[in-house]
């Protein structure tokens, strides 16, 4: 019923926005709040389920966001020839030495010998992996690089992108999870951090990969473009009998296909969701969560499952990351930033409830909705304070200038008195 | 005494506690009686919405749990009982928190009680084993000087010969006028010395009486007592 | 071979930098780890909570700087000092009534205090670009160095120089004055045990008669006096900007974890492992090479181990590599 | 059945488990005793895999599982009870025994998924199981209660419960009788007798209780600072004296002159 | 077009995040230049153009991209000056502006990629793409003698864009740079990029930063430590807050900044300076001409639109026509209500070219006594 209530009150939060601003406003709320949805429900999944503090979100986001560009442009086939076989060969001998190195401390008896063979193998595979690396990166990055100088990718359609970088994200967090896990909560929760920094540093500063902080602008998009529609007779002569202009019904038209994509995409993961946690897999999850060692000694295997729902919830991550790449049509690695692909996130799980699905979803909405209006709301705010004050007025000059600063305090207000409320989210496990 | 955790069903059905100066009653009953829900009660740890608390002549209802241990009350509870990160001797010293006078000598007096306080008092408690562990939860709250003494099953996990000095020791310290509110399960060496006995059961009184009386009723016997 | 100038080359663009680094984020770990060993949750708005601090200091020191006030040498800013720690003491105390003390009585999951510290992190946010925007403040005065790199090459002859700001100086100073009075303070004061209790084992405190408010309230304001002190250091050392501080959240937080969480030793020891990481891994050694090398052999590359690039992500492969060798941090801390 | 051989396990510098070795024959209920922190619970959790061991050997059956993670010893048999209760708190009393049963066929991800008649159907029948094992412990009505609410001494129970909803090799409890009613133990300690004689359990039992462990346990052994200290009937064990020095004491002191 | 009507322009930029100090003044010289024509009558007969602010946050691109959205589709802005970082520019005219047929002009995204991006001709800008700066700062080092120098940019696209050209010109030029690295705005301590720079050496170290940001950090550290005595500043570094703050240590250091000569400058500051906002602050002037531009050419297409703008803009910004500095777009609205033709000169002399970029004059400046003093002007 309160589910019903909250779910119905968002929708017409997004619909009010609609009728009073615009429905490609609403739209676009609609279809960040999907992707945010689907974040938060991989964060659930790790967070709600299993009880791991995964703080890197944005790591693994951003990696949905490279997949985009590794999967759908086109391949640079300058790059390729001055160093692409190169750079791959160096980062084969890299991973080389690196397993060699994990063999060895698992071969080798603990001691001074092993110590230094590692550290000759580790040092030698370095000074190698430079030695072969640092060339062939240059040489890529030197082909054309205002608007090149990277490898590009394979030309494939964008939407196999979205698989792949949940694919990419997995891969990423079986890493992760296969060295990290074993850590406890907050102990975690830095190490993914800390993880999700580096992923991102990665993403900046390897520009032969995906140019870097450079940016890879007109990704391919999996829906035909607003002017080429505006320029279809057809399509024009369809809005005319709908009464919409043809600009407003082009940006409707791809605004809704994305919506029906994503739609799809959080049917689906909810759906499974749902129905694993009401499974005695979900049964397991909570026990592992509750406690661990009673769990182990009830004949769990702790740390595969572990593994496998930190692999599960990355992916998701990955990719609502990809989907929200697409939607931007351009992968910038310097717009990842912390607070806004990791702690909001964490604000919709909790705020929504974790532990619940239906919460998290909610909470994905909700915190968008919000995020974005709070700003007009903020502005609003002051231009209500300064009416009674006239015009040069120093203070009303001060209030003026800062009302975009009201927007992050408005947020705050919002989230605290709704956790004050609710303190276990607004739908709390059951 | 009525009352329950939170917002949740009663646990307690109404309780009658009684003890005097310097005597030892001891209450007994099932597992999940209300034992330790109506120490708690008594220590003004949960909401009891109808009944009252007195103490020396003085309805305490109403104080915190802060004001209670300053008009002398104190408390064991039967879990978490210790301070494990802190030592032994500080321990000791937050039991005499409140006191404004010099503690010193109640100290002296804890330590004669339980000699090998003394000598591990600057251990971490955390470091001691089980039975330790009681002797420094009592030593704690007796360093309060209280008038009342509650203890939540002291004795459980402890050794034999541990279990025997806890109770010398509990003994002793009746007998320099303090008086004892004890849960036990080790019921019968329990009700040996009590002056008072009562049996909980299902969170109201189910037998009241002497630990003589108690120990003789068969029907007592056989239900809480294990034969 | 040359070992003087080497040494004076790595005091000078390691040691020194790294040392005041360490111990302004030493400062500020301090305050996440009371928090979280005292009050069991992590507090984002710390970073905010510094601005604030800092903001009211700097308000304050130019209101003395207009009167003319001043200190000679020492930056006034330390006169205003006490007033920025009262102001942000009274700050925090409100917030805690108006806000976590709700949820310290409902018992809430740490994380839920977390989120609700994002929220106050909000708030702080806004609230500090509200009343001083979002600039560049700069309210340093007092002489800037201790000694300065070219005074430094007069003075000792050799080739490379030695600077000390004296806002270096100071920070160390301080700093190691501030810890040594926490230490005590925790250890040798029954206010101090008493928070320590509490910190232990809230139903026992409570059993003792320890009244839970005021460890709160007295934990909330050495937090309030350690971030204000922590902000004012390095806004003296650096610039006062508000987004700054709160950027500087992420490694304060590094800092207290590599450490081990609510142990205030760890945080110290976090911070410097933080600050020497991200200078020594990616600092260049071809320069000390060439003194340390003879002439034919000085080497042509920087003899880099990794790029600046990565200084950031490198302090936090420190990080991942610290806890895995040792799961609870340098100095085992807790764990909710 | 069990073997251990020269078990040490230190923390820091401290040998809490120093040197011991001892042996629990099949089919028997073992009684381990001794002083508060002689080192039986470390011992447990060494044998039990939750604790990894500083040097020493512990077979199963001739077979070396030193160090070998609880879920594969679970697996092989080896079940275990905490001394301080380690219930899944958040869920409900009858959860949590639900959750034992190993293998099930909705643990698996996929199956959870597409399965769902199956799952159905095996649910039914632990849930029966679940049942009757609260029946048992006579806890049947805080079946649906949140485990974190149970009393102590209910806690005690629900850790035995557990090792009841599947069929054990050998089961180790840690102070199951703590903080449990007499009159309760005695029924737990028929059943612990019960399983023994109609299942096959092999029970290795810790307790302070000596009337418990007499009832139940032969041999009894005898742990002191890390060590065996000694083992026998129940009879031998009370007799002797550094038995009695170190544990078992020689009673009230002051018991005489308590008026009453 | 009657009397009276408004048009409502927006102005998108990132009051909230990384570049929330420079924000504030670029959006009142915008409104500045708003302000002077509406005090002028407004455009086309009377309309008046109203700002409607709107917050790109710097780099949170779906958070820019539903602000923009709202722009266009809710308030019914006719343009948009902005955004400012070049990820949310990206994003905005990719998503929101060409579908929907809005003109942008950003002050201050300069990075290389945007021009190419497909813009439907709906997208100009009025700082110079960075490729060119790169050369003049090159050629400046030449002509002074300089054969070695340490490089750090800021790192993002502008940065790194620089960074790029400027190295290219210059290692073709037969110059040496010892190492090229990158910081990070906003991080709390630069002692390991100091480091590594001081060890790499050079004569001089170029900045390619923010001025109050990293590129600060990183200068005051190198004069902390004795790394470096002289900087050349690229021009993100300038601003007098920089001098004021650094003072005398930065003597002699030098840089080059975008340029008008002479008058457009000088008028653009004298306004600035009444009105209250810093004339040097980074990317002050381009907000003006931004906005300027904009409005001339509605003006000049005769309709308060979007397609009349684009239309127009470079007919406006570019000779033939009356030259138009800053304080003159009253005159400017008369010549072209006259159907004349006009050259926008602005504050700084824009000239726009290619796809709608700025061709951008430098000048070369050198600090002498706590001021900038010109050298040359490129
Ligand atoms: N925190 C709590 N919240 C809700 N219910 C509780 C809580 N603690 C205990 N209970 C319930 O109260 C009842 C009495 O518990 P209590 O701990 O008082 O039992 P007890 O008599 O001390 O038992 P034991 O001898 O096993 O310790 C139990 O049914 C238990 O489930
Ligand atoms: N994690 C640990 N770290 C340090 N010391 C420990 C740890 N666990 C146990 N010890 C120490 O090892 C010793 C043996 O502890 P153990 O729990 O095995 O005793 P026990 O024989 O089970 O005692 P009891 O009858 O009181 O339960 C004790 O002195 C205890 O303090
Ligand atoms: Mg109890
Ligand atoms: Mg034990």
């Amino acid at each position: 019923m309160k589910t019903i209530g909250l779910f119905g009150l968002v929708a017409l939060a997004i619909l009010f926005t609609g009728l009073s601003q615009s429905w490609n406003a609403a739209l676009g709320i609609l279809n960040m709040g999907l992707i945010s949805a689907i974040m938060a429900m991989g964060v659930n999944l790790q967070w709600g389920f299993a009880g791991l503090f995964n703080v890197g979100i944005m790591g693994f986001v951003g990696l949905g966001g490279l997949a985009t560009v590794l999967v759908s442009m086109p391949p640079v086939p300058a790059a390729w020839a001055a160093g692409g076989y190169d750079v791959w060969e160096a980062l084969f001998v890299g991973a080389l030495s690196l397993a060699a190195v994990i063999l060895i401390r698992k071969r080798m008896k603990p001691g001074n010998l092993r110590a230094l063979v590692t550290w000759v193998l580790l040092i030698a595979g370095f000074s190698i992996y430079r030695e072969l690396f640092d060339p062939a990166r240059d040489a890529i990055e030197k082909v054309n690089p205002a608007l090149e100088g990277y490898l590009g990718g394979l030309g494939l359609p964008i939407l196999l992108a979205w698989p792949v970088g949940g694919l990419l994200a997995a891969g990423a967090a079986w890493v992760i999870g296969k060295t990290a896990l074993g850590l406890r909560s907050d102990y975690l929760a830095i190490a993914t951090l800390g993880i999700a920094e580096i992923i991102i540093a990665i993403m900046k500063n390897e520009d032969w990969l995906a140019r870097g902080v450079k940016n890879v602008n007109g990704l391919p998009r999996p829906l035909p473009y607003e002017i080429d529609l505006q320029a279809d007779p057809s399509f024009v002569e369809k809005a005319a009998s709908f009464g919409l202009d043809p600009v407003t019904a082009s940006t409707l038209y791809v605004k809704l296909g994305y919506s029906i994509m994503f739609t799809v995409v959080l049917v689906i993961i909810l759906f499974l969701m749902q129905r694993s946690l009401h499974s005695p897999w979900g049964r397991m999850m909570r026990a592992i969560r509750d406690n661990e060692d009673a769990a182990r000694a009830m004949g769990k295997d702790v740390t595969r499952r572990h593994l496998q729902i930190f692999i599960l919830g990355s992916a998701i991550c990955g990719l609502a990351g990809a989907m929200m790449t697409t939607l931007d049509g351009q992968l910038t690695p310097g717009t990842y930033q912390p607070l806004r692909y990791t702690f909001l996130i964490w604000v919709m799980v909790i705020v929504g409830g974790s532990g619940n699905n239906l919460g998290s979803v909610l909470g994905g909405f909700l915190i968008w909705f919000l995020w974005v209006q709070v700003e007009p709301f903020g502005r609003w705010l002051m231009e209500l304070i300064t009416m009674g004050m006239e015009p040069g007025n120093a203070l009303r000059e001060h209030l003026l200038a800062s009302a975009a600063h009201m927007r992050l305090l408005t947020m705050g207000l919002v989230m605290l008195l709704m956790l004050r409320f609710s303190p276990r989210g607004l739908l709390p496990e059951k | 005494m009525v009352g329950g955790y939170g917002r949740g069903p009663d646990i307690l059905h109404g309780v009658t506690l009684e003890v005097d100066r310097g005597e030892i009653a001891v209450i007994v009953g099932p597992n999940g009686a209300g034992k330790s829900t109506a120490m708690k009660a008594v220590f003004g740890m949960l909401n009891v919405h109808t009944g009252s608390v007195v103490f020396n002549g003085e309805d305490i209802r109403e104080l915190t749990p802060q004001a209670r241990v300053a008009k002398g009350m104190g408390f064991v509870p039967q879990t978490h009982n210790i301070f494990a990160s802190m030592s032994v001797e500080e321990n000791l010293e937050m039991g005499a928190f409140l006191r404004t006078d010099d503690y010193s000598e109640t100290m002296e007096q804890v330590y004669d009680l339980f000699p090998i306080l003394k000598e591990k008092r600057h251990q971490h408690a955390g470091e001691l084993s089980g039975g330790q562990r009681q002797q420094v939860a009592v030593g704690r709250a007796l360093m309060t000087k209280p008038q009342l003494l509650m203890l939540d099953e002291p004795t459980a996990g402890v050794s034999p010969i541990v279990m025997d000095e806890l109770f010398d020791r509990i003994i002793e310290v009746a007998r320099t006028g303090i008086s004892i509110l004890m849960v036990e399960q080790n019921a019968r060496q329990a009700l040996e010395i009590a002056d008072k006995g009562y049996v909980l059961v299902q969170g109201a009184n189910a037998h009241t009486g002497s630990g003589k009386q108690l120990l003789a009723d068969p029907e007592v016997r056989r239900s809480f007592l294990g034969g | 071979m040359d070992i003087l100038n080497t040494l004076v080359l790595l005091a000078n663009f390691v040691i020194v930098p790294a040392v005041t680094y360490g111990s302004q984020l030493a400062l500020g770990a301090l305050g996440v780890t009371l928090i979280y060993g005292i009050l069991r949750f992590s507090n984002f708005a710390h970073g905010d909570t510094m601005a604030f601090g800092t903001m009211v200091t700097v308000l304050v020191t130019w209101m003395l700087q207009s009167w003319g006030v001043s200190l000679g040498p020492v930056p006034t800013a330390l006169l205003a000092l006490p007033f920025g720690i009262a102001v942000t003491a009274g700050l925090v105390l409100w917030t805690d009534r108006v806000v976590y003390r709700f949820y310290r009585k409902q018992k809430a999951k740490p994380v839920i205090l977390v989120i609700v510290s994002m929220g106050v992190m909000f708030v702080m946010n806004g609230l500090v670009r509200f009343i001083i925007g979002p600039d560049d403040q700069n309210f340093a005065d007092g002489a800037r160095f201790l000694i300065g790199a070219r005074e430094f090459k007069e003075m000792t002859g050799l080739k490379e120089g030695l600077a000390i700001k004296a806002s270096q100086g100071l920070t160390v100073l301080t700093a190691v004055i501030v810890v040594a009075l926490l230490f005590w303070f925790l250890n040798h004061t029954r206010t101090g045990k008493s928070m320590r209790a509490y910190s232990d084992n809230e139903d026992l405190a409570l059993l003792s008669g320890i009244n839970p408010e005021r460890v709160v309230a007295v934990t909330w304001i050495i937090v309030a006096a350690l971030a204000t002190v922590a902000g004012v250091l390095y806004g003296l050392d650096k610039s006062f900007k508000p987004f700054t501080y709160f950027q500087l959240l992420l490694p304060i937080f590094a800092a207290a974890i590599v450490g081990g969480l609510g142990s205030p030793l760890g945080a110290i020891a976090g911070g410097f492992v933080i600050a020497f990481s991200e200078v020594t891994i990616t600092y260049a050694w071809k320069k000390a090479a060439a003194y340390m090398l003879p002439a034919d052999m000085a080497p042509d590359g920087l003899l880099q181990l990794l790029a600046v690039d990565y200084k950031f992500a490198v302090s936090f492969v420190i990080l991942v590599v610290v806890l895995l060798f040792k799961p609870t941090g340098l100095f085992k801390g807790k764990s909710v | 059945m069990i073997r251990v051989e020269n078990l040490h396990r230190h923390f820091g510098g401290f040998r809490a488990v120093d040197g011991a070795s001892l042996e629990i024959a099949k089919g028997s209920i073992t009684g381990l005793v001794g002083p508060n922190g002689a080192g039986k619970s470390t011992l447990f959790n060494v044998i039990a895999g939750a604790l990894p061991p500083t040097s020493g050997k512990v077979y199963l059956d001739g077979e070396d599982i030193t160090g070998l993670p609880p879920h594969e010893l679970f697996a092989k048999g080896l079940l275990r009870t905490f001394q301080i209760a380690h219930e899944f708190s958040s869920m409900t009393v009858r959860e949590n025994l639900m959750m034992v049963p190993p293998a099930q066929t909705g643990e698996n991800l996929w199956n959870s998924w597409f399965q769902r008649g199956k799952i159905a159907r095996e649910e039914e029948a632990i849930r029966r199981k679940a049942d009757e094992v609260l029946e048992f412990l006579t806890i049947t009505h805080v079946a649906d209660e949140k485990a974190g609410n149970l009393s102590g001494g209910q806690k005690k129970l629900l850790e035995l419960g557990r090792t009841m909803m599947v069929d054990a090799k050998i089961v180790f409890l840690d102070e199951v009788g703590a903080g449990v009613n007499r009159t309760l133990l005695n029924t737990i300690g028929d059943a612990i007798i019960r399983l023994n004689q109609e299942k096959g359990y092999t029970f290795c039992v810790i307790e302070h209780d000596m009337d418990f462990i007499g009832r139940l346990c032969d041999p009894v052994i005898v742990m002191a600072e890390g060590k065996k200290l000694a083992e026998g009937t129940i009879q031998e064990i009370k007799s002797n004296e550094q038995v009695i020095e170190a544990y078992l004491g020689t009673g009230l002191k002051n018991k005489d002159q308590v008026g009453g | 077009a009657s009397h009276g009507e408004t048009v409502k322009m927006g102005i998108i930029l990132g009051f909230t995040g990384p570049i929330e100090s420079l924000t504030p003044a670029m959006a009142d010289s915008a409104e500045l230049a708003l302000k002077e024509i509406n005090a002028a009558g407004g455009i086309l007969g009377g309309k008046m153009i109203e700002a409607v602010r709107a917050d790109s946050t710097c780099v949170d691109a779906a958070g820019a991209t539903a602000a923009a959205e709202r722009l266009i589709t809710s308030d019914g802005v006719a343009a948009i000056m902005g955004a400012d970082c070049s990820g949310v520019t990206g994003a905005i005219l990719t998503n929101v502006a060409v579908p929907n047929g809005i003109v942008m002009v950003s002050p201050s995204a300069t990075s290389p990629g945007l021009s190419t991006v497909e813009d439907n001709g709906l997208f100009f800008r009025t700082a110079p793409s960075d490729a060119r700066q790169g050369v003049v700062l090159s050629d400046m080092l030449n002509d002074k003698g300089i054969k070695e120098v340490a490089v750090t940019y800021t790192n993002n696209d502008y940065g790194k864009g620089l960074s790029d050209s400027f190295i290219a010109a210059y290692e073709a030029a037969g110059g040496k740079v010892t190492i090229n690295a990158p910081h990070e705005d906003g991080k709390a301590d630069y002692s390991a990029e100091v480091a590594a720079l001081a060890a790499a050496g050079g004569e001089v170290l170029v900045v390619l930063g923010y001025t109050d940001q990293g590129g600060r950090g990183i200068i005051q550290g190198s004069l902390d430590t004795g790394a470096f005595e002289t900087f050349m500043l690229g021009d993100g570094m300038y601003g007098d807050q920089l001098v004021a703050d650094l003072g005398d240590a930065m003597e002699g250091s030098f840089g080059a900044v975008p340029w008008a000569e002479g008058e457009g400058t000088t008028a653009f500051a004298t306004m600035a300076v009444d009105a209250n906002i810093n004339p040097e602050g980074a990317y002050t002037r381009e907000s003006y001409d931004a906005a300027a531009l904009i409005a001339l050419a509605m003006a000049a297409g005769g309709e308060a639109t979007s397609a009349a703008a684009a239309a127009k803009m470079l007919d406006v910004a570019n000779a033939p026509g009356e030259k138009i500095l800053p304080g003159q777009l009253g005159k400017a609205l008369e010549i072209l209500a006259a159907g004349g033709d006009i050259d926008y000169v602005g504050a700084t002399n824009v000239e726009l070219i290619g796809p709608g970029e700025a061709a951008g004059t430098y000048r070369d400046y050198i600090i002498t006594g706590g001021a900038y003093e010109t050298e040359s002007i490129r």
